[in-house]
């Protein structure tokens, strides 16, 4: 029945192994694959490394593959959320390779896109260059940042079509599109399964290409920083 | 006296120019859209959006729609969405007119270092990196020395930085100073503070 | 009898499998979609869509809906529109499952010649270079042999390459034909043709 | 009155300038700026640069900027649709440099993002790797292709806010994405100008930080190939 599946389990199955590497999207709790996650937890895949821009928290996103040591290594650009993370990496049982934030999503983008390898500015003069070619352009140094070429994708999107085309809602869209299209397979998560034709060819945000298996989950969609401004007197 | 965080805020708000598509950092940046006044700038939270607008009502609060800080924020009649691939690339580009951001070290050729202490915890760059090393003009906002009375303001900085060579101008609670051939020149200074306090409380060459 | 242009179109269908994204080239291979019969394969036009429909009843031709070919087409219930680069990163990128071009010569390294003929009009390589680089699987369907009766399949190139080693099956009006190690492999004869008439219309090592 | 201006010769006035480089949006002659490239026809200036898949027709699209000699080269895909193109070039009067399609996209996006230079494996062992670098990833060898940084960017899109964001129909939008990305200053012509706030944030395909001046134009959208099928007897 196509690209379509009952569960999150169900989804990855035949997909998970050992020492994988795995993108993520999602930024902070916003816009994460909640379900899959945890059905990653429930299948133990151990040794993973995970490319995501943050780790979650320490009990909701990443962070529940942190307290069960699934992870390996993490590449992201900010993890000041997670004190198990940090507490995992201080003692030298998590590997961590930080990457600035555009360049991490270039670097999905990249892979998804058949380029292996692009030239950037940032962290010229920084840690981030260190080991890695410096070219110029220009009069002008740039760094070659390289593709991450995933086994698996896993995303988050507002809608899918049975064919896999996707909607996303506001800044939950963030490092879905580039994330779902570095990976060999994407699995995806949706709050809603809608009729093919329902989404005006011309809104869909990522094609169903990009997309090999949907599941429809609950979203617990939990908010890091609530704040708020008071309503002024009538 | 020294400026305080709102008026270095206000301070910081006169770089603006109308039209401008600008990011601002946290903690005191943020507080600079305060004072943009009737100018024509858009905001823009680097995880996915331009047209950044104020923290919802109470109970308002929209779980898909927050800003680099994670914070709960609202959408403008301007706003438009879009992934982290396009948010860095307009910010690679050069597209983004100006970064308004926080710093603990500046030195005089315009390094910065504003994310990393050796030993310390480490929390990441997040997207610092790619701000500084891609929009038009870098502004930091800093307390003009740390509360040890140390200069923030260096000839070299001492922690790893952020990006070489890419702050324009410096606005600290003492006064405003540009990054130029040779040091750093002392634009402006804030009310009633004297030539010779931040003389005694720069580490880094003034000019002028 | 050798295979008529719908018959290799026929033959082509049969490599696509379901659930496919495949992008068909102008001329013979536009004919592929005629005979996909009930396998779910969704066609890419490389100017920015999936899910290309069949050309549009008169009257209801848009001019803002055009395939590669500039030809008026329509959508489907599936299509999605995307920009240029991300049509070509989806190419680059192997999500393209297969791609059926035409083609002048085709060597028996898989080497691809279809774009130019020296000292003649030079239209462009269009979108052909970055589709047999890019996509899973490169099906060339063309004559055996040119107009002079000179193979088409041969031990090297004379034209100007479009891609080096790109090309994984060849159907012909002969037959059908993988590329492999020190050779092409004779997989189908078209009903009728024997081995000798194959054998002396191509010039590349032919193994089987 | 920021960014909406009366005619393309007063958005384009102070713009043009002999020998400059120009990207345009547009696939034959689907989603092109018409009424940029008549008033640039009429503005007069020469020698020009034009990155820009197809050159159009004889009489429409860029063929009249080449039927006045205002272009100095082109750098495109595919320019079989054009005699006067074809006169020139094999007369020498023309500059041509071919770009693989998506070559062309990805150096217009490249250059639109910061990225000066990226690895594709488009091209490699054929005439258009001549004279670029190679360099090889995980045994296989890719070629180095440069971002086209324009002067200005000319652009079709079929809605426009007057903040500049942007919204394109179906297959017009192809190159204009791209192309709107890689100029120093970028103008667009459409076919309505809506209020602010009447296009929906996740419908937006290019956000008008990318667009620097509009105009509201008439435009003939001429077909090239027009194809039909017949309807089948009731």
């Amino acid at each position: 029945m196509g690209k379509i599946y009952n569960s999150a389990a169900e989804a990855l199955d035949g997909l998970l192994f050992d020492g994988m590497l795995i993108a993520a999207g999602g930024f902070g709790l916003c816009g994460i694959p909640e379900n899959l996650i945890s059905a990653i937890k429930d299948a133990g895949t151990k040794d993973l490394t995970v490319a995501s821009n943050n780790a979650g928290v320490d009990n909701f996103g990443l962070g529940v593959l942190l307290q069960t040591r699934q992870v390996k290594k993490m590449i992201s650009s900010y993890v000041g959320e997670n004190d198990e993370f940090m507490r995992q990496y201080l003692s030298g049982e998590l590997e961590l390779e930080f990457n600035p934030q555009g360049t991490l999503a270039e670097r999905m983008r990249a892979a998804g896109c058949g380029i292996p390898g692009f030239y950037t500015k940032t962290g010229v003069g920084t840690v981030i260059a260190e080991g890695k070619e410096v070219k110029n352009f220009n009069g002008q140094d740039y760094i070659l940042e390289e593709g991450i070429f995933a086994d698996l994708s896993i995303v988050k999107a507002w809608k899918a079509d049975d064919t896999g085309n996707l909607v996303f809602r506001k800044t939950a869209r963030n490092f879905n599109p580039p994330a779902a299209m570095c990976g060999k397979v994407c699995v995806v998560e949706v709050e809603e399964i809608v009729p093919r034709g329902s989404i005006d060819p011309d809104h869909i945000h990522l094609p169903g290409i990009y997309v090999h298996r949907i599941i429809q989950g609950e979203h617990e969609k939990r908010i890091e920083q609530r704040t708020v401004r008071q309503r002024e007197e009538a | 006296m020294a400026w305080d965080r709102n008026q270095m805020a206000e301070r910081a708000a006169q770089e603006l120019q109308d039209g401008w598509y600008v990011n601002l950092g946290i903690g005191i940046p943020t507080l600079v859209a305060n004072y943009v006044g009737d100018k024509d700038i858009t905001l823009q939270s680097e995880n996915g959006m331009l047209g950044m607008g104020p923290f919802p009502f109470e109970g308002e609060e929209d779980p898909d729609l927050i800003n680099a800080g994670k914070q709960t924020i609202t959408e403008l009649s301007r706003t438009a969405y879009f992934d982290s691939a396009t948010s860095f690339g307009m910010i690679r580009g050069g597209k983004i007119a100006a970064a308004i951001l926080g710093a603990m070290e500046v030195a005089e050729n315009g390094d910065l270092a504003n994310w990393m202490i050796p030993g310390k915890l480490v929390k990441g760059m997040g997207g610092a990196m790619d701000l500084v090393a891609g929009v038009g003009k870098v502004i930091v906002i800093m307390d003009h020395a740390n509360k040890k009375g140390e200069s923030k303001l260096l000839k070299e900085c001492t922690l790893p930085l952020t990006g070489k060579g890419v702050v324009d101008r410096i606005i600290t609670n003492l006064g405003v100073f540009d990054v130029v051939e040779g040091g750093l020149k002392l634009v402006e200074m804030a009310d009633g503070v004297t030539r010779e306090e931040i003389d005694s409380l720069t580490e880094a060459t003034l000019i002028n």
